[in-house]
C-alpha cells in the first residue's frame, strides 16, 4: 500500500511538471486525435510533446515490459496512472492500434526478434498500423478469407483484396490475415505483418452511409513480403485473429453505456424531449415518448449492471461468466435503439446533413445515427453473436 | 371500397413504374446531390411528369389537369418511392394543388391551377415552425393593416421552400398560439420584401427551408380561403399529403423488400446463400405480412379520399402512422441484413434509410398519429 | 335478378313460418349448439324441430347437391339464405364438422357410394363427425403419423394414437389418417373412415390450460375397418389432407378480426380500458396503455383491410394472391396479443379462474386468453406459417 | 454494490434449492389446486419453512428472526418462483412483516414479529380498492369515535386474506381520495364483527380475497406507526414487495427457460431436433440475454434495500417493470415452443403463465413501474 501511494504521489507529481496546459482541455474536433506514424503531423507542438514525454516512460503503454520499451507497471499501478490522467483530465498522448490490438497479440505470439522490432515502434508512436481481416467476400464468415499467400522460397508473395481496413490510407504497416492452406478453413490461415509502402499495396477510402470514414478498401497485387514477418506458425493465424477478435468485440460492447455523440451534447434523453417536445407539468410532453425512453433508460441501466456483475464475477473469480457472450450483441443492439429514439425526439432537427439550420450537436447525433448502423454489423454481427449464444452457451445442435 | 386497382389505374401505374425506373433512376438522386444540384431536383424530369400529366393528376381537366384523382395520385407516389425521384409531387400538388382546388375563389384557381399542372409553378406551404409537426401551434402573425396584411414569423421544414415561384404561408390573425381557430392561409411572392429564404440540407437530400418573415405586406386579394377558418383547409390537405407520403412510402418499403430478399438470394457466407437461414427467412416472412398490410392500409385511405368518406382524418392517421414504422423498420432489417456494403455510400440501402426518416418524420409521425388516431375514437 | 328475388321472398316466408320462436334468440351458452349425432340430446324441443326442417329442405348443407340431400342451391341462393337467416337473427340448425370438414373431401374425393352413404346423414344431422390427424410425434409435422393401418385381406387393421380430436368422446364417426406405407412420408398415407362405437377404440378428454376442453386423446387399438370406408387412393390421402388443413387454417385466421370471447363484453379494448382504468378529459388515464391499445386498433383494421383486399383480388380473378399466406399466422398472433392487452386493461378483475369476485364476461375473457395460446400452435404454428411465406411465397432456399 | 453473492449467502441459495425442489415442487400447487384446499397453501410446509428461517429471514434475532437481510429473502423467493410454490412469504413476510418492524411499536414489534418468524402467525395487507395498483387511490374511511375508530369500506386483491390471522388495513383518516397524505393503516382482527371476508379463486391458485369492512371497530392502540403517515410506510413495504416479487419472478423465468430450453434438445419434429431451427435458437438466445438483464437487476435491488441505497424506489420500479415484461414474454414463448402439450394442464408451462400474469399485476404492472420510474427521475 505505502509503495502504490509513493508511486501515486511521484505519478501525480510528474504529470503535474510534464503534462503541457492545452493537453488537458477536452478535445474540440476528432481531428486532435493523435496517432503517431511515419507522416503525423501536429498541429498543436504540445501534442508531439506530450507524446514523446509519455513514451519516454513507456507509459503510452504501461503494462508492456520495460524491455520493449513499455512502462512495465503492475495493475494496481497502471489503475493509479489512469486514475491520475482522468484526475488532470489529460488527453490520450497516443491512440493506437499497435497498443489496443497488436501489441497485446505480438507479445503473446510473436517471436523474441519480433516483438524486440515492433514493440518499441509503436510505444513511441513511430509506426502506425492498420488490421487487415474481413473481405469482401468473407464478412461474417471471416474464416472464408481468400487473400492468397504463396511461398515463393526467400518471401511471400500477397495477393488479394482487404477491407473495413481503418485508417489503411494513413497506415505505416498492416497486421493482416492471410491463406496459406487453401484446402483448409480455420486451419489454413497465417497471421503476416507487411509495409504498407511496399509495391503493390494500395488504400482506397469507402464512402459510407454516414459520410467521410476511416474505412478503406485495400488491394494487394504481387506483394512482397520478408519470411520472417510471419508471426506464430504458418497456418495457425486464426488462434490469434480469435484473441484479437475477442478484445475488439469487448470494445464495441461499451457502446450500449453510450459515449460519443451519444446524444451528450444534448443533455441525455430525456433533456433532450422537454427541449424538442415541450414538457407538461414537468413531464415530457409526448406520453409515448416518454414511455419509450423510460424503456430505453432501464434497459440501459439494466445492461451497465450485467457488466458490472460480470465484471464482479471475474474479480471474485467465478470467470466472465455466461453472461459476457451477450454484450456485443446487446451493447450494440441498445446503442442503435438511442439512436432511433433520439432521431424520434428531435424530429425534423435530427433530420440534417449539413450546413445551416442545425447546430453541431444536432448534425454530430444524426450522423452518429447512421453511423450506429454498423455496430450489429462489425466485429460479427448480431445474428452471428446469436448463433454463438445458442451452439455455446445453450448447447443448441447444427 | 375498392381495394383492387381499376384497368385504367392498372395502366397508369405502368406507366409510372416504366418513367421512373427509366427516367428517374436511384442514380438521379445521386447526381443530384453529388453535383450540389441548386434545385435539388431535376426541372426537365419534372416537365417530363407534367407532360405525363402527373402534375395535374387531382386537378380537374376544367383547369388543364388529368383528373385520375387521388388512387392515381397514389400509384405515381408509390413508384416514385421505389426510384428516391426527387420532385415538387409532394410539395406543389399534394398540398399547395390541393388548398387551392379546396379554398381557392375562382380567380386565383384560374391564376394558379392550369400553371401547376402544367409544371410551370413551383409551390411550398410554411406551415411548421417547431421540430415536430404541429398544425396549430403557430405564432406567426397576419397584422390587417388597412386592405393588407403585414406578416411576421419564422417557418422551418418547408419542403421546396427554396424554389417556390410562391408560397402558401399559414399565419395567425386571430388566437392563441395552440388555438385552432384564427390561422388563416395567404399565398405571399418569396421575392417580397422581408422574406429570407435559407435552404437546409436535409439527410435525405430533398429540399427544405427555414424562411423568416419580417413585415412582410401582403394584400388582401391574397387570403386563401377565409380568414381565421384556415385550419379546416389545412387538415383536408394535410390528410391528402400524409396518405400521399404513405403511397410514397410503401414504394419505397417495397423496394427495400425486393432488393434485401434479391441479396439474401445471392450473397455467400458459411459456403451458403444467407437467404437459407431460418432466423433471416422468419423475418423477412413477418416482414412481407406487414408490408401486404401496409397496402391494404394506404389503398383504401387513397380510397377515402376519392369516395370523399368521412372517415379520412382516420386512415390517413392510420396509414401515417403504419408507413412511417414500418419504413423505419425495414429500412433497418434492409440495412442490417445487406451487412457491411449497406454501410456503403455504393449500396442504395442507406439511401432509403435516409429517406424513410424524413418522410416518417414529415406531417406527422407514429407517435403524433396514434395519439391523433385515439382522440378521432374518442378515447 | 327476378328468380333470386322470387328466392328471397319464398325464403322469407319459409323462415317466418318455420323457425321457432325461441331459435331467433341468441344462444345464452355454449352448450346450446346443436351437434346432432346419435346420442344428441334436446333440452329445447324447437332445437330439434328447427333441426329437422332445415334438413327436409338440405338447407343444413345448402350448396350441396340435392342428390345427397343437400340444398342444390347456387352460390347467389345461398348468400341470400344466409342474409335472410340473419335477418330473422335465426340460429344455426346444424353444426358440424361433417359439413364444414368431411362434406366437402367427400364431395371431391369420395366414390358414389360413399357419397350416399354419408351425405345424407351429414345434413340431417343423424351421425356427427370427429377428425382424427395429430398425433403426439406428429404435430407440426403431420405427415410424420404413425398410426398403423394394415390390409388384412377382407379389412383393415388400424393401431395408434390420435391427439386434439376434437369431441372425439361425443363423435359417432371419424375420419382419419392413417399410414398405409412405412416406406415412405406423405405418400404413405391414407384417408379412412370408422365408427366410433368399433371395439378398440377409446377416447379421453384433454384437460387444457384453459380448463375443461372438447379435445381428446384417441386410442386405436386393433381395430377392424371395412375396405369400403378407404376414400380416395390408397396412399394418397395426403392430398385429401392438405385440402382440408387449407380450409381449416382459414376459419382460424378470421380470428385476427375479433368474435367469441374477444372481450366483446366488455365493449371493446377502449371502452375496457375507461372502465378497468378511468379516464381524464375523455381518454384512457393510462398514456401507455392508450398507445397501445391504438397499435392494437390499427393493427387490427389494417388485417381487416387486407383480408378484405384479398377477397376482392379473388372476386376480381385475381387469385387469392400472395397477402393470404400470411391470415393464419398474422390472424392468431393479433389475436393473442389483443388477449394480452385485455388482460393489461382488466388488471386483477382479469386474473379470475372461477367463483365470486368476478363477473362472467371477465371470466370468459381470462379462459380465452389461456385459449387463444393454442391458436398459433393449431392448424399449423406460426413458426411452420413463416417457413411456408419464406419458401414458396418468397423463394427462399432450404 | 454486491452483485456477487457472498459464501453465506450462496449456501442459503443451495439449501432454499433443495427444501422446495424436494419438498414443494409444482406437484404440490397441483394437489392444493384439485383438491380445492381450503387454506390454498401447505401449513405444514409453511412450517418448515419457518424453521428453515425463512419467515424470519428479515427480521432481527432480537424478535426471533434470521436475520439474513433483503438479499437472503431474495434467494428463497427465486427459488420459490421455480416451483411455484404457494406460501404466505409475499403477504406475511415481505409486506406485514416489514410494515411492522418499520412502523410498529415496541409492543407490536414483540407481539407480532415473532410469531410471524414462528411461523405461527399469518397476515394479510389489505391495501387496494380497484383492479389496478394504486396505493394512494384510498376511499375506505376509517372515522374517529371517542379513542376508538370506525372503518368502514372494501378492499380487494388482498393477498392471504382469507387465511390471515391479523390483517392490516389502508384507510382514510383525512384528505380525499387520491392525496398522499391522510392514510393511516391499522391492524384489525379479521374475526371483528362487521368484517367480511370473501375468497377469490384466481388463475394462478394463490389466495386473494376481497374484504368489505363495514363499520368495523378497532382500538387507537391499533394504529400502526403515524396517523395519516402511512403512505411513506406504504411505500417501503411495496418497495420490498416489488423486489420480492421480481426475485420470485427471476425464478420463474429461469424454470420455463430451462424446461423449454430441455424440450427443444428433445422434441423432434421433421426428423430434427427443434432445438436445431436457427429461429428458435435465435429467440431462445435473445431470452437468454433478457434474463440475465434481470439477474442483474434484481440482485441490484435487492443489495439495495440491504444497504438502504436512497435509489430503492427507483430500482424497485425497474425490477418490476422488467421482470413483470420478461415474465410475461418468457412464458408465451415458452408455451409456444412447447407446441400443443403445452396447451395442456398435464404440462408445467401454462402453470408457469398463470402466476407470471398475476405476479405482474401485483402491486404495479410495466406500465404502473414505468410512469412512475419516469416521474422518480423527473421527466
Amino acid at each position: 500500500m505505502d509503495a502504490l501511494e509513493k508511486f501515486r504521489q511521484e505519478t501525480r507529481t510528474w504529470l503535474e511538471a510534464n503534462c503541457p496546459p492545452s493537453m488537458r482541455t477536452p478535445m474540440t474536433s476528432e481531428d486532435e486525435t493523435v496517432w503517431g506514424g511515419r507522416n503525423a503531423k501536429y498541429e498543436n507542438p504540445e501534442a508531439k510533446l506530450w507524446l514523446d514525454r509519455m513514451a519516454e516512460r513507456g507509459w503510452t503503454a504501461p503494462t508492456w515490459p520495460a524491455a520493449y520499451g513499455g512502462g512495465g507497471l503492475s495493475k494496481d499501478e497502471n489503475q493509479i496512472l489512469q486514475q491520475e490522467l482522468r484526475r488532470i483530465k489529460a488527453r490520450p498522448a497516443l491512440s493506437s492500434f499497435g497498443i489496443w490490438m497488436l501489441g497485446p497479440a505480438l507479445l503473446e505470439f510473436a517471436n523474441e526478434e519480433q516483438k524486440k522490432e515492433h514493440l518499441p515502434k509503436i510505444v513511441r508512436g513511430e509506426i502506425r498500423w492498420c488490421q487487415g481481416y474481413s473481405e469482401p467476400g468473407a464478412g461474417s464468415d471471416l474464416a472464408g478469407l481468400q487473400t492468397k499467400c504463396e511461398d515463393k522460397g526467400d518471401h511471400y508473395l500477397v495477393n488479394g483484396q482487404k477491407i473495413w481496413t481503418s485508417y489503411a490510407d494513413k497506415a505505416d504497416w498492416i497486421f493482416c490475415l492471410v491463406r496459406t492452406d487453401a484446402t483448409k478453413k480455420h486451419d489454413g490461415i497465417s497471421f503476416l505483418l507487411f509495409d504498407m509502402a511496399t509495391p503493390g499495396v494500395e488504400a482506397r477510402p469507402i464512402s459510407m452511409i454516414s459520410g467521410a470514414s476511416p474505412f478503406c478498401e485495400t488491394f494487394f497485387t504481387d506483394v512482397k513480403v520478408p519470411k520472417g514477418n510471419l508471426v506464430g506458425e504458418l497456418n495457425k493465424g486464426w488462434t490469434i485473429a480469435k484473441r484479437l477478435l475477442q478484445h475488439e468485440r469487448e470494445m464495441i460492447s461499451g457502446m450500449g453505456l453510450g459515449g460519443a455523440g451519444s446524444g451528450a451534447g444534448l443533455g441525455g434523453l430525456e433533456q433532450a424531449a422537454k427541449d424538442y417536445y415541450g414538457e407538461q407539468n414537468g413531464r415530457v410532453a409526448s406520453p409515448s415518448l416518454r414511455d419509450h425512453i423510460t424503456r430505453q433508460k432501464m434497459d440501459g441501466k439494466a445492461f451497465a449492471l450485467t457488466m458490472q456483475r460480470s465484471a464482479e464475477e471475474a474479480k471474485a473469480g467465478q470467470g466472465p461468466g455466461a453472461a459476457s457472450s451477450i454484450f456485443k450483441y446487446y451493447g450494440t443492439e441498445l446503442n442503435k435503439r438511442r439512436f432511433e429514439l433520439l432521431l424520434e425526439i428531435m424530429g425534423t432537427k435530427g433530420l440534417g446533413w449539413e450546413g445551416e439550420g442545425f447546430t453541431g450537436d444536432e448534425i454530430t447525433v444524426t450522423r452518429s445515427w447512421l453511423r450506429s448502423k454498423g455496430n450489429s454489423i462489425e466485429g460479427g454481427t448480431s445474428e452471428v453473436q446469436l448463433n454463438v449464444v445458442s451452439k455455446r452457451v445453450l448447447g443448441l445442435p447444427d | 371500397m375498392a381495394l383492387v386497382l381499376t384497368e385504367e389505374q392498372q395502366l397508369l401505374r405502368d406507366t409510372a413504374t416504366q418513367f421512373f425506373q427509366e427516367r428517374v433512376p436511384v442514380a438521379n438522386l445521386r447526381k443530384l446531390r453529388d453535383t450540389k444540384d441548386a434545385d435539388g431536383f431535376d426541372r426537365a424530369v419534372w416537365k417530363e411528369m407534367a407532360d405525363l400529366g402527373f402534375a395535374g393528376i387531382m386537378i380537374s381537366e376544367k383547369y388543364g389537369g388529368t383528373d385520375f384523382g387521388p388512387v392515381g395520385l397514389g400509384l405515381v407516389l408509390e413508384q416514385s418511392g421505389r426510384t428516391l425521384a426527387a420532385s415538387p409531387l409532394v410539395s406543389t400538388v399534394l398540398l399547395c394543388g390541393s388548398a387551392v382546388q379546396l379554398a381557392g375563389n375562382a380567380t386565383q384557381r384560374q391564376e394558379i391551377l392550369p400553371a401547376i399542372a402544367a409544371g410551370e409553378r413551383i409551390m411550398a406551404l410554411a406551415l411548421e415552425e417547431g421540430p415536430h409537426h404541429n398544425p396549430t401551434r403557430i405564432a406567426t402573425r397576419a397584422t390587417a393593416d388597412g386592405q393588407a396584411f403585414r406578416i411576421s414569423g419564422k417557418k422551418t421544414f418547408v419542403l421546396d421552400g427554396h424554389v417556390a415561384g410562391q408560397l402558401i404561408v399559414a399565419a395567425r390573425t386571430g388566437g392563441n398560439d395552440n388555438d385552432r381557430t384564427g390561422i388563416t392561409l395567404f399565398l405571399v411572392d418569396p421575392k417580397a420584401e422581408g422574406v429570407k429564404i435559407t435552404r437546409t440540407l436535409m439527410v435525405d437530400n430533398r429540399n427544405a427551408a427555414d424562411i423568416a418573415f419580417d413585415n412582410v405586406a401582403v394584400p388582401s386579394t391574397a387570403v386563401l380561403g377565409s380568414i381565421d377558418g384556415g385550419i379546416d383547409v389545412l387538415e383536408q390537405v394535410l390528410d391528402i399529403a400524409r396518405i400521399g407520403l404513405s403511397a410514397e412510402m410503401l414504394g419505397l418499403v417495397q423496394e427495400v423488400f425486393d432488393t434485401t430478399l434479391a441479396y439474401l438470394k445471392e450473397r455467400k457466407q458459411f459456403g451458403k446463400v444467407i437467404g437459407s437461414f431460418q432466423a433471416l427467412q422468419h423475418r423477412m416472412a413477418v416482414l412481407f405480412a406487414e408490408i401486404e398490410l401496409s397496402r391494404s392500409v394506404v389503398l383504401d385511405a387513397l380510397s377515402a379520399i376519392e369516395a370523399r368518406r368521412n372517415d379520412v382524418p382516420l386512415v390517413a392517421s392510420l396509414a401515417k402512422a403504419r408507413l412511417s414504422d414500418i419504413a423505419t423498420l425495414m429500412t433497418n432489417e434492409g440495412l442490417q441484413m445487406h451487412g457491411g456494403m449497406g454501410m456503403t455510400d455504393q449500396f442504395d440501402v442507406g439511401l432509403f434509410m435516409k429517406r424513410a426518416r424524413v418522410a416518417a418524420a414529415s406531417f406527422g409521425d407514429g407517435n403524433f398519429h396514434r395519439d391523433r388516431y385515439a382522440s378521432l375514437e374518442g378515447y
